[in-house]
Order: structure tokens, then C-alpha cells, then sequence
């Protein structure tokens, strides 16, 4: 059987070439193996200037300082990091938190975990687009309120929220802000030095670097205190121990310095080529795009067909190798609560296709996976009974009308 | 998910779904959307005999199986026959894993469904 | 300039090249670089595949059953998760730790971090050999003690812990008991099937895998229970959350299985090498071993040189990559915790060199580093003052003895 | 740490590591071993001049190197001059690091102990 058309870029990217070379280089006796903590030998050293010149390259993407940046395992650890360190260091000052219903589990799970400790959480719930607007977030911040954290791309159906309006409210509230940046960093510009935002999770592994790293951005002008979650030794500024990954590191460097290159021209390619998917799967009829239809990231599209079965759709459509909902869920049969914040009934959610193009995604790929999902939805349509309502006979006319 | 080759084969290429139903065919269905599985069958019967089974299904993989194969073992079957389908024999037929029984039970109650309008 | 002889392998070890093939082939578009949560497509399914073979792979060198190892980010946060979780899992039976003065930083400052919390705990002072005995453990375990942190192999001076003796107390007493094995996996064996162990950290890189990926192992019979440091997703049994880091894990996974295949004869090697390293430069005289003379893991050696001062005797044996204690506080002038705790005087402290050999270290390595370090000590013992006691003209006869 | 080349040099090379002082040599010390910085200094001076200077060093790189220059620099000064070193200028003669002061601090004192037996 010949390996299925790669369309699930958004749970995570291949390692490109480029990344994968660089990372090779620190890995074995003849390359830069040494720890960069061993500042007592020259190889030790020469690690750690590699490490120094990955934060440089990861700081540029995002136009922030070098120094701000903070290596962590990957977005979760970021998420967590950010929230718990922020609500754990100002509890004194407040313990209430806003962030929205359509986060991704690494925020939700954490603020879930600060609820049984004793922090109170507001949950905005979006507009059927997917939108949390900043007027939203005004109305929820009060005198107790630490923490905004909203995401700037939605990994599910790919809007993407207007951090901008968000971040100016939440400095004229003081109040910290966090955004979740893993889906936009290297796909949507971001701008630190310009931008009022405090903190920014990232993950390597969504921009075609390697899984298992990610880093924290933390504004040390205004200055954002955390606590740390992980201790010992005192890495990183003390907020985050452990030996750092030099190989992980530099293949998060490269990945960034690569997407700082080439984001203008791939998200100009990745929004024609999603273009092109929508134009020829909407002809098909009964078929609704999830999520804010401009207000979105190049490469995702997340769409729900009418009249089939989720897994059905799935396995039918097996020949593309994609989603519905996240990957985090995909394994349950649960519709996706993404989906469901938007107002979407579990039976249409179920029948949504999340579909993320990416750097090495073709037009002869969209090409077939229009012709594979028009002809699969076709197929289970003919072969669905009707909605209750309507006679069987019916049913048929209904099929037929829509067959080509 | 797994599924088996039987499975797969029915859900590949359905037999029998239903074409229009003559006047006189029994029809039953069973099962919601809300619910995520709804099966529908249709049986031209002759003297209590059933001569050509249809089905619908909106639902998994295993739903369509189970349905399609069914259309299959139904006819010559008296209606009285299918009221005790053996339902054991037909998950173990089509290899369904303990968490998709309800497909079986679904298809069971569609096929009650339209032949107890016969019986009653 | 030609790169040092490497005799660093307790910072950190090269990755073995059959280990980066592995890992290679799970990086980029032609290997199996899909999200291991993806359970919705064949890639991911396949990736899943590969996650729970490395699982097995190291579960099987140390005797333990798959199901109990959870991935981590390294044993930084395998004993961060260990040792917090418990703690705030068993918060309401009691609030104090056992542990040692000599433990890993990831142990002390998480240790110190409960005590923020208003956890209590009690530092064992390890004998002048830097064993700590079961009777310590026994007699500082109290009613409300929940949990014994005491690792296998010191980091540092290579001493090996009476892992099973203290085990058998915690049993006896009802307490967990936790063990960073970061130094002794791979090394001496572990057969977690037999020894009463509840919790036991391991690293990848520590045993020629990669950085940035280590394992907590977490008995499930009789059930350890933990709150988890990280959420989100859910992943590995809701203890840490994260997309699993395909290569880093299948790395660790061939690294633990080249080490249990080569453990035994390895362990041989080493102890033979170490050996004749010890004879090499115990003829310098003033010399002492730092901790146990035989209850050491195979590669390590802790030198005290007396009557030359610690910087400069780093530097001047910069040909050879080592530390002077461990290397996350080698940078720092301060002298070793480790030593300190073992009773040296500062001076002594700072004067030693902790020479670590693995897989890669040959015969003539050792015998070059024997010359290098002879040649300076007896160099620098030359231009070294007396002790501030003794008279000039007394310290000139000294190192004439001395010299060859 | 960074080490300049003069350092380095005067690392590898020490010049005039004491020998045997003559009788009428002065000696001067600072510094302790448990501070980690020990310089001694052997001067041998004719008419308050300095004729060969000698030291012994415990310390970091930096230290052996300050000291062991500074014997190169001392022949042919009279001791007065030794009382007011201009400390910034061997600092910067060889690269020390502002952390490394402490190394040209301990060199004078113990130069200011071998004149001051000869001055007082
Ligand atoms: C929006 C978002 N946040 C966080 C994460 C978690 O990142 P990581 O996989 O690096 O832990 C992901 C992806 O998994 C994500 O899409
Ligand atoms: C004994 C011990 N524990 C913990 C660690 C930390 O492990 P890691 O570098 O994987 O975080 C190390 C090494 O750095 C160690 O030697």
C-alpha cells in the first residue's frame, strides 16, 4: 500500500532536510555532542554557543530579545509554564484567570488544574466564527484578574484572534497577557517588540523542526515573574532546569531561521492551495467551512459535510492522511469540543474534516484529495438513510439530485 | 481503528442499498443521528418469504458492514426467522470489536422494525 | 587545534550511531514523522507503533513492565515529577521527605521548592565515602514521611547507594521510595522487577541517547500514585501531557537496548580502564580518591590533587574534556556540594577533577591523560607555595620528593 | 573563563619560579589557600634596588601569571616604587577580567610584605 497524502500539517510537520541536517551535526562523537553546561571544556563551550545562536534565530522569527526567550520541552510545557508560573507567583495579588473555550487541552487542563487548587476561571465562548473579541475580554477581567491567555492560531479550524486588540486591553487593565503562538509562529507574522502581549508559547515541531522542544517568550520589559515548574540546577534564568537539548535546540533554530525566509511566499502558496481545496470540495453541497471564512491561518481548513458519518468519512478517505478535530482527540469518538464551542450539533462535528496543508503539500495533492473526498462523500451519502423527518422515498430524490 | 477484511469489503462495496421500494415492502428502521448510527432496510416478501433485502445506514464502517452483509444472508429467510437473529454469530462473522455491538443491536432492531409491521 | 580527549561522560554522552540512525529515520517526509496521538491515519498509527517499542526497549533493561515507564522531557523532570507528585498526591497523609545531601540538583532544589510549599525535609549527611546508610534512612523516617528520595549512582564522585537495603526499609515503613538512576542505567544493573523500588528516573543521554528525553518509571503494583507537573491532552496515562517526541523516544529506546546487550562487558571495560587510570596517577602521590574506593559505577574517578589549585589545574589539563565537579556548576567558582558534603575543606574541593570514561574512551586515552595530568600537577605543585604553616625553603624540599 | 594569550603564556611559561633565596633576599606573602590565592615573592635588592625577583604561586592561572610578569618587571626598580603599583595598568597589560582583580590585589600585597621588611 503506498503511504497516504499527508494532509495533517497542524498536528505536527515532517523535519525539513535543512533541520535535520543541522541536528545531525550535534549528536555523535564527531559532532557538537558536549553539554552546554560544561563551561569547563572548550566542547562544552562550543554547545553552549550553539545554543546562543538558536535563541538568537528563534527570537528574530518573533521579534523579540534573545534573552527573553526560554527553552522548554515543547508548547504544552510553554502553556503550562506561562499560566502556573504566572498564577502561582502574583496568587497573592489575584487568582482569577480568562482564557476561552476553544484553547487547546495543554491551556485548558492547566487552568482546569489551577481551578482545584483554588484559582477561579472565566471561559469566554467565541462567536460561531471562532472569534473571542476584545470586548469579550474586557468584560471579563476583574480587580482579581492575573492572566489573560488566549490563543493566537486555533490548531482545529485555524482563525486567528486578533492578539493586538486583545493584548492593548489587557495593558490597560495591567493585567498579563499569554498567547499560545504554537500553530501561528513561522505562518502568521508576530511581532513581539511591537506587540502587547507578555508571554508566547512556541513549538518546534509545527514549523518543520523537531518534536519534544519548544520555548517560552517572557517580556522582561514590562517584566512578566514566574514561577518555575521544573527545578534544578537553575538553567535557564532558574525558570526552567534540565540539560539543554543542543541537537532539539539547534533544530528549532534552523526550523525558525527557515520560516523567517520563506513565511511571506508559503503563506501567498498555502492560502491559493487552500483556495483552490475549498472551491472544489464546496461544490459537492451541504458543506460548511468551521471557523471565521478570511480570519485564518494559510494552511488550514477545517470543514463539515452534511449528511455522513464521521469515522465513515475518515476511513473512506483513508488514501489522506488527516484528522477530525485534533490530534490530541482524534483517538476518542467524542466530537471535538473546539467544534462544539462554536455551536456546532455532535452529529456535524463529527463529520468535520480538519485538513492543514503544508511546506511539502502539492497542488496534484489537493488535486487528488478533491477528487477522493468528493467522490467518498458522494458514496456515503447514497448509501445514508435520511434524516428522520423525511420518507426514505425522499431520501432518494435528495441523493440523486446531488449526484453528478 | 481496525477494521476486518469482511468489514472493509461490505463497506467498499455495499450490497443491495436500497433502490426504490416496491408498494407492497416491508421498510423499518432504527437508530438516531443524534446518536451517531441509524439503519434501515427494506424487504420485498413473498408468502412470509423474503425475496430482496435493502438496506440504508448512516454511520461507522462496522454499521454499513453489518447492514450490507445482512441483505445478503436475508433472503429465502422466513420473516418469523429474523425476529431471533443470533446476533454473536454475526459480530463474530464480521470481527466487531466489543465497542461497536451496538451496530448489531441497531441493525436488529431495523429489521424488527419493518417485520413486525408484517407480523402486526 | 586538535579537540580534547573526551573524559566528560557523566555530563553527557556522544549519541551511539546506531542510535541516530534510528532517530534519523524518524525526522523528515520520507520517515515516520507523524504525531504518535494521530491514531485517525496509518502514519500515525505507525509512529504509535514505534513509541510503544522503545517503551518496551526500556522497560527491559531495567526489569520493569512497560505499562509503568512514562516519557519525560529527562530526569531533571522524571525526579520533579516523581518527587512533587507525590508529595502533592499525599499532601493530606504528611508532609515530609527523606533525602540526601548529596543528591542531583534536580532532587535538592525540587526538595527545596516543597519546602516553600511547607513541606518538611530531612537531608542525610552520607558517610565520609559518601554511602548513605539504611539506618539513616530508617532512623529519619517519621509518621508523617511519605516519600525517600536517594539516587543509584552519584553524578559526581560515582559512588553506588544500597539501593535495595533502603528499599526494604521504605517497604517496611510504608513509605515510596524514589531513585534518580540517571547515572546508573546502562551502567550496573537494575532489575526493578525484584528491587523495592517504587519510583526511578532515567536519561537519555546519559547512556548515548539523546538529550531532552528521559523516562520516570512509576510502579503500578503496589500503585504509586502521582499528580502530574505538566497537563494537557492527557497523553501517557494523564501523568504528562505533550506530543510525544517520536525520534527522541525511538533514540532512548535503542540506546537502552545497545546498553542492556552491552552492559556486562562493558561494565568490565570500564572498570579496567578506570583502574589503570588510578594506578597512573596515584604514583603523583597526594592523592585521593573522592567516595567509596569499590562501591563505584565503572567509568568514574573523583581526584583530590593536593597542593595545586583547582582553575588552574582545569586549564592546564584543558587537553583532556572534564570537570571539576558536576557539570552544571562547573561554571560557578563555588566548590562542589557533593565534596563539601563529604567533608573536604573547600581547597581540597575545588583541587579535584572528576574523570568519567564510556563507550568511546580507548586504552590510549587513558594513558595519554595519565602523562598530561602527572606532568602538570607535578608543574603546577612546583610553582605552588608552601601551605601557609610550613616555611619557604620547606615546601621547595617537598616537591623536590616529588618530582621525578 | 577566556584567557588572554599573555596570560596563557606566562600560564605555560612562568618566568624566575623562586629558587633558593639567597640569605639577605626579601620575602613577602598575601593571600591563603582556603581564600584560593597564595603569591609569594623572593626579591634580591642591592642598595634598595631589585636585582632578581622570584615568586611562588597558588592560584588560578590568573594569578601565576600576574605574579610571574610582575617578576620580569621588577629588576632594576627600587623598592619605593613597588609601594604604589599602578594596578590598572597590569590589569590591563594582561586582560584580567574585572572578577579576576582580586589576583593583582594579592600580588601587591605580597610584594608590599617582601618591601616592607625591607623598609620598616
Ligand atoms: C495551539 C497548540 N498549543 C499547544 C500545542 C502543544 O504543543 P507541543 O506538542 O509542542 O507540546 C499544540 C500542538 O500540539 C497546539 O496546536
Ligand atoms: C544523577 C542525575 N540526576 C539527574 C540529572 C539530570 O538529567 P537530565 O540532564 O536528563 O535532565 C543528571 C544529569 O544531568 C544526573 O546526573
Amino acid at each position: 500500500m503506498k503511504p497516504p497524502i499527508y494532509m495533517d500539517y497542524a498536528a505536527t510537520t515532517p523535519v525539513d532536510p535543512r533541520v535535520a541536517e543541522k541536528m545531525a551535526a550535534c549528536l555523535t562523537t564527531d559532532g557538537v555532542f558536549a553539554n552546554p553546561a560544561s563551561g569547563s571544556h572548550v566542547l562544552g563551550r562550543t554547545a553552549r554557543g550553539y545554543v546562543e545562536t538558536a535563541r538568537r534565530q528563534v527570537a528574530r522569527l518573533v521579534g523579540a530579545t534573545p534573552r527573553d526567550i526560554v527553552w522548554t520541552s515543547g508548547a504544552t510545557e510553554s502553556d503550562n509554564l506561562a499560566i502556573k508560573g504566572v498564577a502561582h507567583f502574583y496568587a497573592e495579588q489575584g487568582r482569577h484567570i480568562v482564557t476561552s473555550r476553544t484553547e487547546h487541552k495543554a491551556v485548558l487542563d492547566t487552568c482546569a488544574q489551577l481551578q482545584r487548587e483554588g484559582f477561579e476561571v472565566t471561559y469566554l465562548v467565541p462567536g460561531d466564527d471562532g472569534i473571542v473579541s476584545p470586548e469579550q475580554v474586557a468584560g471579563a477581567i476583574r480587580k482579581d484578574t492575573v492572566l489573560v491567555s488566549i490563543m493566537h492560531v486555533n490548531n482545529e479550524i485555524g482563525v486567528i484572534q486578533d492578539i493586538e486588540a486583545i493584548g492593548r486591553v489587557c495593558r490597560e487593565r495591567e493585567v498579563l497577557f499569554h498567547v499560545d503562538a504554537a500553530q501561528s509562529a513561522g505562518k502568521v507574522p508576530i511581532d513581539l517588540d511591537a506587540m502587547p502581549v507578555d508571554l508566547m508559547s512556541f513549538s518546534a515541531h509545527k514549523v518543520y523542526g523537531p518534536k519534544g522542544i519548544g520555548a517560552l517568550y517572557v517580556c522582561s520589559e514590562p517584566c512578566a515573574h514566574l514561577e518555575p515548574i521544573i527545578h534544578g540546577g537553575g538553567h535557564e534564568r532558574g525558570l526552567r532546569s534540565g540539560t539543554l537539548p543542543t541537537h532539539q535546540i539547534v533544530g528549532m533554530g534552523e526550523a525558525f531561521r527557515v520560516a523567517a525566509e520563506e513565511l511571506e511566499a508559503e503563506a501567498a502558496r498555502l492560502t491559493a492551495l487552500r483556495q483552490r481545496l475549498w472551491d472544489g470540495i464546496s461544490v459537492l453541497g451541504g458543506v460548511r467551512c468551521n471557523g471565521h471564512p478570511a480570519k485564518r491561518a494559510p494552511g488550514l481548513l477545517n470543514v463539515c459535510f452534511e449528511g455522513v458519518e464521521g469515522e465513515s468519512l475518515l476511513f473512506a478517505v483513508r488514501e489522506l492522511a488527516l484528522s477530525s478535530g485534533s490530534a490530541c482527540t482524534s483517538a476518542s469518538r467524542e466530537a471535538s469540543y473546539v467544534l462544539r464551542a462554536l455551536g456546532r450539533p455532535d452529529h456535524l462535528a463529527q463529520s468535520s474534516l480538519r485538513i492543514s496543508l503544508g511546506r511539502f503539500s502539492t497542488r496534484a495533492e489537493v488535486d487528488r484529495a478533491i477528487e477522493v473526498i468528493n467522490a467518498q462523500v458522494r458514496r456515503l451519502r447514497q448509501i445514508a438513510v435520511c434524516p428522520e423527518s423525511s420518507p426514505v422515498a425522499t431520501v432518494r430524490d435528495t441523493v440523486k439530485k446531488d449526484s453528478p | 481503528m481496525n477494521y476486518s477484511d469482511i468489514v472493509i469489503d461490505h463497506f467498499e462495496s455495499p450490497r443491495n442499498v436500497a433502490g426504490p421500494c416496491s408498494a407492497d415492502a416491508l421498510n423499518g428502521r432504527a437508530g438516531s443521528r443524534a446518536a451517531g448510527t441509524l439503519v434501515e432496510f427494506c424487504l420485498e416478501v413473498d408468502k412470509g418469504v423474503i425475496g430482496h433485502a435493502g438496506f440504508r445506514a448512516w454511520g461507522c464502517p462496522h454499521t454499513i458492514a453489518v447492514a450490507s452483509w445482512l441483505t445478503e444472508q436475508l433472503p429465502g429467510k422466513h420473516v418469523d426467522e429474523v425476529q431471533s437473529l443470533d446476533l454473536d454469530h454475526i459480530a463474530a462473522q464480521l470481527g466487531l470489536p466489543t465497542e461497536k455491538w451496538h451496530c448489531v443491536l441497531t441493525a436488529e432492531d431495523a429489521l424488527r422494525d419493518a417485520t413486525r409491521r408484517s407480523l402486526g
